[in-house]
């Protein structure tokens, strides 16, 4: 098992290389750059050859970006191009505030869902069924934006339950929840009820009911631990996909979250900010995989099976 | 032999030549049985209707609508509430938000449908390549996949509209990369489970090519998960479209793509929700409709799945 | 509390005119149409019949597990050691499965969960029966595998790293393990091949005969029916045609059917005899023929059999056949070499 | 009924409830306001610039938030990234400059007591003795020649290009310095009085580079900065000036903009910019009170003159006519705006109102148009940011009622000022503002061939000779004269055609008062204060 992790993990480096190198060169293609974001009129054309110098504009991208890459061997992001903070302390402060946000709705989507996804698998095919059916295709398909925003206009303009941006209090993380997790809680809701419509139909369930296992019993112990794989696989990606911070949601709500720093960075042009932003990011999503594969050996044992035969190919079923 | 063995012998022979010719009608059938399986499943339908009345309105919209309609600036009759005249009132520039609305259906279903094309196409090849030669192909693909899966896909769309420039054409590939990876991942998953069946041995036993084999053996087993595939990618781009254009990276300004719409109205939210409310409604009912026909599709085509 | 098991009479198992339909979207499938019989402490019946007659819906009648949306029990008492298994509650139904009652099924690749050790699944039965507390419940689990002939220490091992014989043994192990009055074996030897069938079979024997379980073995293997049991029930669309002691049956056959599937049966000592199958199908479970089920493929049928319900002919006092054919005394059948 | 049945009127019925709950949610729908048509003084509402009355009548609110109208980065004058459109609001409570200008265009002495100058040249000031910085450093003339310096090396800095022409900071004594320029500059004086123009202490940048820029000497002094979210200050109470009635402020950038104002009706913040759509709503309500400020940048839209058809002077003028300014105000601005008839600054000095000006006349334009070079093709218009692509489209559709195509690309800032560089030949319109202090001379940059301001690639050389004559004439009537003649050719020529000058709106609550709104947006929050009702 550590072995397949490390494999795993050392696969990070080339993949956060092509990642940096895909982010720079387009960052690099695009038009406008850093400085001109800190261009204002009164400046005259030797203040910009000079800005040019400084921020190495006259060398060519590769130049730039080997020394971005010697930086990042010795393990320092960088600092931000345009404000000399360093990237890695901005993602410091704007990550908790993301990682709060996507636990928070992930967490309480998950409990919404699992037992939702589980009365609708069990009750599949009547008006129950048929209802938490319409209700997930709505969270799928209502634009998270769209709805955070009637949820600012109601909670927080018509009647005031809730503030509208972000103010440390428990009421600020209401809404953006409700915003972020309702589409999440849908998909997981979804996942579960055709995972356990997978599994209803084996014949073990039958052999646990000829042996008097209760029914919820019967649904827990014996359903739900092997509909455990496709459920944690979409709860991974998820977590995975909000680590990157939902850029709509915080832009709603004016969360100082790192999908806004992106959108800062890419608006300002500044590649050493973005690059760090995604290396973080894609460094974390890479991470999350590798656990969720680990949690599928936890729950099934045919998968650890495979890593304790130490056979070289790992075929595990991808989602 | 008594009479009843003779009986049985000869009903033996028709009853198989019953079934080869039933054979040869129930392959028809097959197509037909999803079409009954489909018609018969009330969400799909419901589905189906929506997208046609879309389809329907991109068309009048293509008729009868110019883009002078559509760009016609009036700054007597700004943010006029929905009436008889505006069936969904005006925007801040006094344009009739139900002929932006109409006229941006066309954004939305090219977005899903060439954005999902797109990815499709070039995900379910390389899928198909991962999926079924295995080896360094293979882990070159899914490390490729991975490093493409790994960024995220706001940040990339984003990315790509800010190099290429905001246009719809530029969107269109924002969105169809950040698809390629789910299909690959998916296409591949599909092949790993059909490539190891017999009928994969029975094809390489009469000297099929193995490039043969994998497109033309394999590939249209793994056709119904593809579909199915598809639709949810199709309501995913959708919203992915809309999304790229409320922060500002999607469609050029005046362009009334439905994420655009909200994004402009969303600054007179309180003075006038009607701007945001109506876009809004026509991405969910879109997507919803997409979802719903991907269920109705998914059961039909997987009887196994149907209760 | 459910009151003890009638212990004066020796019937464990009393099931009177059971009939069990599938309702389904557009049709409805008649799986049982009347089934009596009952079961005498310690013997065996044997429950033959091709596939599609019903046997398997019986049997999870009988333990009233029969899948509730499109199945329904039109009618019918079941009555095990007393408990009237179709009207009890969840509660007390989930009380007397696995303690009086149990059952194997025919499939052992699929019948046990993949993701539980195999000594836990065992484990679980005597836990939720036994007031025992867990550790004693698994060690209980290794007794178990150790009498099915599993080596205790694989008690931890998962369902995947057994071969199918050893996996039925296991689900042996779990039937068995609160010891109950009744065991219903479901074609337990069908995916298994020859020499693992008979290893399987001995072991249910012996088990029957230490713990004196009734069992109900059904099976559509003539051979098997002859190896284990007393008593058999000939069953055909959802109905026993002819029921009697294994002698009755096998060596005075009445019913035609009973007659047709032993003639399609290769005797090993006259070769080069041609085998006489029964012509047609089996009858259809949705579209019921008015008179007898078999009258279509049954060459002394008369006007008779096809118009009204078979009669019931008691041969004698443990021979049973439903067959109007007997209503004249004279009729007799073919009859078919004797296999003894 | 049917099972299928059943589910379909299921999934119709959860549509409506969904489409009908959001609709009648979304609060008040009112009528649109009757645009009012452009007041030419701005409009009388007098609100939270009263100065604060006698302390022992009332009672203060100890902190206050504000909502400020874009992100501050960082606090720190080296920088480049502190250039943002709040630096001025930051800057009037952090730093103090060494003479200030008031409302009404007036220097009044700032940490510089006396300032004098013969030749425009070398000034020599007199600094104001026992300040201190926020750290308790005393305030000497060494700072003041260790921040000009050190800013003239840190290239894109806030004061780098103003400070580019000092040649030589001299330190006479510790409350006295000259600064002589390479070239004599009128308004030398004038540029140091923004409010940005602020000083760091030497020995405290030198012992913490990171934050030591920070600390400077104004009212306020920062106690916490989160990078683009807010900043917030405590009062300076051994200030040399007037100590605010204040304890502690918090700036804070909400950026989407209908949350700002939920916030602000909820009362999480006392003052907050207003977009001029929500203008009549607050208005009306007592429980706050609106003031308007014009800005003195002017809305314009420049000729790239390196553009053939662009370079045509009928073009222009056909241009000039075709624009109906009453649509850009009502459209852009919901009708709180000043049509612009001059290129020039709206309370810039030496404003030339006898310039020829071209009233909308779609007749002439047309004339025009048929004299120009113009033969069908679409012209692009380039535009960033919201106002401007506004401008742009309503352009676009005035430009289309005498059948000129356009097509319009927008974009955001760095690459609007990537694709206009000096002498560029890609762009034909640009949607731009003019200058923006109230200085004549910052209009050279906007005329000055090779500047980065000068979207036009105006280079006539006429032009470029009256510029540098004015930044040398000292004489205020004669430099007049001179500006009086740029402002002629720059109506004739019209490089630029000016659009409207917008009326911006800062709301606060009853009981608020003490700011200064400035028209080049440097508002000064130093002396906010909320009375409790």
């Amino acid at each position: 098992m550590l072995r397949y992790a490390v494999i795993r993990l050392l696969w990070l480096i080339p993949i956060l290389i092509c990642v940096s190198l895909i982010i720079f060169v387009l960052m690099d293609a695009a038009p406008g750059s850093i400085i001109d974001s800190m261009i204002n009129e009164e400046m005259t054309q030797e203040d910009i050859e000079e800005l040019k110098r400084e921020y190495d504009l006259d060398k060519s991208v590769f130049y730039r970006y080997g020394k971005y890459m010697l930086g990042l061997f010795r393990g320092n992001l960088g600092s931000s191009e345009i404000s000399g903070l360093s990237v890695f302390d901005m993602y410091k402060t704007r990550f908790p505030k993301t990682l709060e946000l996507s636990l928070l709705s992930l967490v309480l989507g998950t409990l919404i869902a699992i037992p939702m996804g589980i009365f609708a698998a069990k009750h599949a095919g009547t008006i129950w069924d048929n209802l938490t059916t319409a209700f997930t295709l709505i969270g799928l398909s209502m634009p998270s934006f769209w709805l955070g925003l009637l949820l600012l206009i109601w909670f927080s303009h018509s009647i005031k339950l809730f503030p509208a941006g972000y103010d440390g209090t428990w009421k600020c993380y209401v809404m953006p929840v409700i915003a972020g997790g309702f589409s999440m809680s849908a998909s997981i809701t979804r996942q579960t009820r055709s995972a356990i419509l997978d599994v209803v139909r084996q014949d073990y369930l039958r052999t646990a009911r000829a042996k008097g296992v209760p029914e919820w019993r019967v649904t827990v112990k014996h359903e739900l631990r092997n509909a455990w794989i496709p459920i944690v696989t979409q709860i991974g990606m998820m977590l995975a996909m909000t680590m990157a911070g939902s850029a709509v949601i915080e832009a709603v709500y004016s969360w100082p979250g790192v999908g806004r720093l992106m959108i800062e960075a890419i608006n300002q042009r500044d590649t050493t900010l973005a690059c760090g932003c995604v290396i973080l990011t894609a460094t974390l999503y890479v991470v999350l995989l590798l656990l969720v594969d680990i949690v599928y050996a936890f729950i099934d044992p045919r998968i650890r099976a495979q890593y304790s035969a130490g056979r070289r190919k790992k075929r595990r079923a991808e989602a | 032999m008594s009479r009843g063995q003779t009986e049985t012998i000869v009903s033996r022979k028709e009853g198989h030549s019953a079934t080869l010719a039933s054979r040869k009608y129930k392959k028809k059938s097959a197509f037909l049985e999803s079409w009954n399986r489909l018609r018969t499943n009330p969400g799909a339908m419901f589905g189906l209707i929506v997208i046609i009345l879309m389809v329907l309105l991109m068309v009048y919209s293509f008729m009868f609508i110019t883009e002078e309609d559509v760009m016609a600036i009036n700054s007597a009759n700004r943010f006029k509430p929905p009436s008889a005249a505006h069936p969904f009132g005006t925007d801040s520039m006094g344009r009739d938000l139900f002929m932006r609305t109409v006229y941006g259906t066309r954004y939305s279903l090219a977005v899903g449908f060439f954005s999902v094309a797109f990815g499709l196409v070039v995900g379910v090849f390389f899928g198909t390549l991962a999926g079924y030669f295995g080896g360094w192909v293979e882990e070159i693909i899914m490390r490729v996949s991975d490093v493409m899966a790994s960024i995220p896909g706001m940040l990339l769309g984003m990315v790509i509209v800010a190099v290429l420039g905001p246009s719809f054409l530029n969107l269109l590939i924002a969105i169809g990369v950040s698809n390629i990876s789910g299909f690959i991942r998916m296409s591949r998953a599909s092949i790993l489970s059909v490539k190891g069946s017999e009928f994969v041995e029975a094809a390489r036993a009469i000297g099929m090519s193995e490039f043969r084999i994998a497109f033309s053996q394999v590939l249209p087993n793994s056709v119904s998960p593809l579909i199915v595939t598809a639709t949810a990618r199709i309501a995913t781009s959708v919203l992915a479209a809309a999304g790229l254009s409320f922060i500002g990276f999607g469609v050029p300004v005046p362009l009334p793509e439905w994420g655009a719409l909200i994004s402009d109205g969303r600054n007179y939210l309180g003075r006038a929700p009607h701007l945001t409310l109506f876009p809004g409604i026509f991405i969910m009912l879109t997507t919803f409709a997409c979802s719903l026909l991907g269920d109705g599709l998914r059961d039909a085509l997987d009887p196994k799945l149907k209760q | 509390m459910l009151d003890e098991c009638m212990t004066n009479s020796d019937v464990v198992l009393d099931v009177q005119d059971l009939v069990v339909h599938y309702e389904l979207k557009n049709e409805v499938v008649k799986a049982v149409n009347g089934i009596s019989f009952t079961l005498q402490k310690g013997r065996s019946i044997g429950l033959v019949g091709e596939t599609g007659a019903g046997k398997t819906t019986t049997a999870l009648a009988i333990m009233n597990l029969v899948p509730k949306p499109p199945g329904v029990v039109k009618s019918g008492t079941i009555d095990v050691c007393g408990y009237k298994m179709l009207e009890l509650k969840p509660k007390q139904l989930e009380k007397i499965r696995g303690k009086e009652i149990s059952m194997i099924f025919q499939d052992p690749m699929t019948s046990l969960n993949p993701v539980i050790s195999v000594g836990e699944q065992i484990a679980e039965s005597v836990k939720l029966h036994e007031n025992v507390s867990a550790s004693e419940a698994y060690d209980r689990a290794i007794e178990m595998l150790e009498l099915v002939g599993i080596p205790g220490e694989r008690a931890g091992e998962y369902p995947h790293q057994f071969s199918g014989g050893m996996r039925q043994r296991v689900l042996i192990a779990i039937a068995l393990a609160c010891n109950p009055r009744i065991l219903i074996a479901d074609e337990p030897t069908t995916a298994l091949d020859v020499t693992i069938q008979a290893q399987v079979l001995n072991m249910i024997n012996d088990l029957k005969k230490q713990f004196g379980t009734a069992l109900i073995m059904i099976t559509h293997d003539l051979g098997v029916v002859a190896k284990m049991c007393d008593d058999v029930a000939v069953m055909y669309a959802g109905r026993i045609v002819e029921k009697g002691t294994l002698e009755d049956v096998f060596n005075d056959t009445k019913h035609p059917y009973t007659e047709g599937l032993f003639n399609s049966l290769p005797d090993i000592t006259k070769r080069e005899s041609e085998l006489k199958p029964i012509p047609g199908l089996i009858a259809d479970p949705t579209k019921l023929p008015e008179g007898c089920a078999f009258a279509p493929r049954c060459q002394y049928a008369t006007d008779a059999c096809r118009e009204r319900p078979p009669t019931i002919h008691q041969i004698s006092p443990t021979h049973l056949v439903e067959c109007t054919a007997y209503d004249n005394p004279g009729f007799q059948i073919e009859g078919w070499q004797n296999h003894g | 009924m049917k099972p299928a049945k059943r589910s379909l009127c299921l999934i119709l019925c959860i549509i409506l409830s969904i489409a009908l709950l959001a609709g009648c949610g979304g609060g008040k729908t009112e009528s649109s306001p009757t645009p009012t048509s452009g007041s030419e003084s701005p409009s009388p509402t007098k609100g939270i610039s009263e100065t604060p009355p006698p302390t022992e009548e009332v009672e203060y609110y100890e902190h206050l938030n504000i909502a400020i109208g874009d992100k501050v980065t960082v606090i720190d004058l080296f920088n480049p990234a502190f250039g943002s459109s709040q630096v001025g609001i930051i800057s009037h409570a952090v730093f103090d400059s060494l003479v200030d200008m008031t409302l009404d265009n007036e220097i009044v002495p700032g940490l510089a007591t006396k300032w004098d100058t013969d030749d425009y040249k070398t000034f020599t000031f007199t600094l104001r003795e026992n300040v201190k910085f926020h750290n308790g450093e005393p305030f000497t003339a060494e700072d003041v020649k260790y921040t000009i310096e050190r800013t003239k090396a840190t290239p894109g800095s806030i004061m780098a290009s103003k400070y580019a022409r000092i040649e030589s900071v001299e330190v006479v004594n510790d409350y006295e310095v000259k600064i002589t320029l390479d070239s004599p500059n009128v308004d030398f004086i004038a540029d140091m009085s923004v409010p940005y123009a602020g000083f760091a202490n030497k020995k405290t940048c030198e012992a913490d580079p990171e934050n030591g820029s920070m600390i400077g000497t104004g009212p306020w002094k920062v106690t916490e900065i989160v990078s683009n979210d807010y900043v917030s200050v405590a009062r300076n109470d051994d200030y040399w000036g007037e100590v605010p009635v204040t304890k502690t402020m918090t700036f804070k950038f909400v950026s989407e903009e209908t949350a700002r104002y939920i916030m602000f009706e909820n009362g999480d913040f006392d003052f907050c910019g207003i977009g001029s759509v929500f203008v009549e709503q607050y208005e009306n309500d007592e429980r706050f009170s609106v003031e308007s400020y014009v800005m003195n940048n002017t809305n314009l839209i420049a000729f790239n003159f390196k553009d053939p058809l662009m370079a045509d002077i009928n073009f222009r003028m056909a241009v000039a006519h075709a624009m109906n300014r009453e649509d850009f105000v009502n459209i852009t601005l919901n009708g709180y705006g000043v049509p612009a008839e001059y290129f020039w600054g709206y309370r810039t000095e030496f404003r030339n109102t006898n310039v020829p000006t071209y009233e909308y006349n779609i007749d002439k334009a047309k004339e025009y148009l048929e004299k120009s070079k113009y033969n069908g093709e679409t012209i692009e218009i380039v535009a960033a940011m919201a106002h401007p692509i506004s401008n742009a489209q309503v352009l676009q559709e005035n430009l289309s009622k005498i059948g000129v195509k356009t097509e319009i690309f927008a974009t955001d800032g760095p690459t609007l000022t990537s694709y206009t560089p000096w002498g560029n030949t890609d762009s034909q319109i640009v949607v731009t503002s003019g200058p923006w202090t109230t200085l004549a001379s910052s209009v050279s940059m906007f005329l000055m061939p090779g500047s980065i301001g000068n979207k036009a690639n105006y280079d006539k050389p006429e032009m470029t000779e009256l510029l540098k004559k004015a930044a040398m004439t000292f004489d205020a009537a004669e430099r007049e004269k001179v500006y009086a003649e740029i402002q002629e050719i720059v109506a004739t020529e019209i490089p630029y055609l000016p659009i409207f000058n917008m009326e911006l709106f800062v709301a606060g609550w009853k009981g608020c008062g003490g700011v200064k709104l400035y028209a080049t947006n440097n508002h000064d929050y130093a002396y906010a204060y909320r009375i409790k009702q």
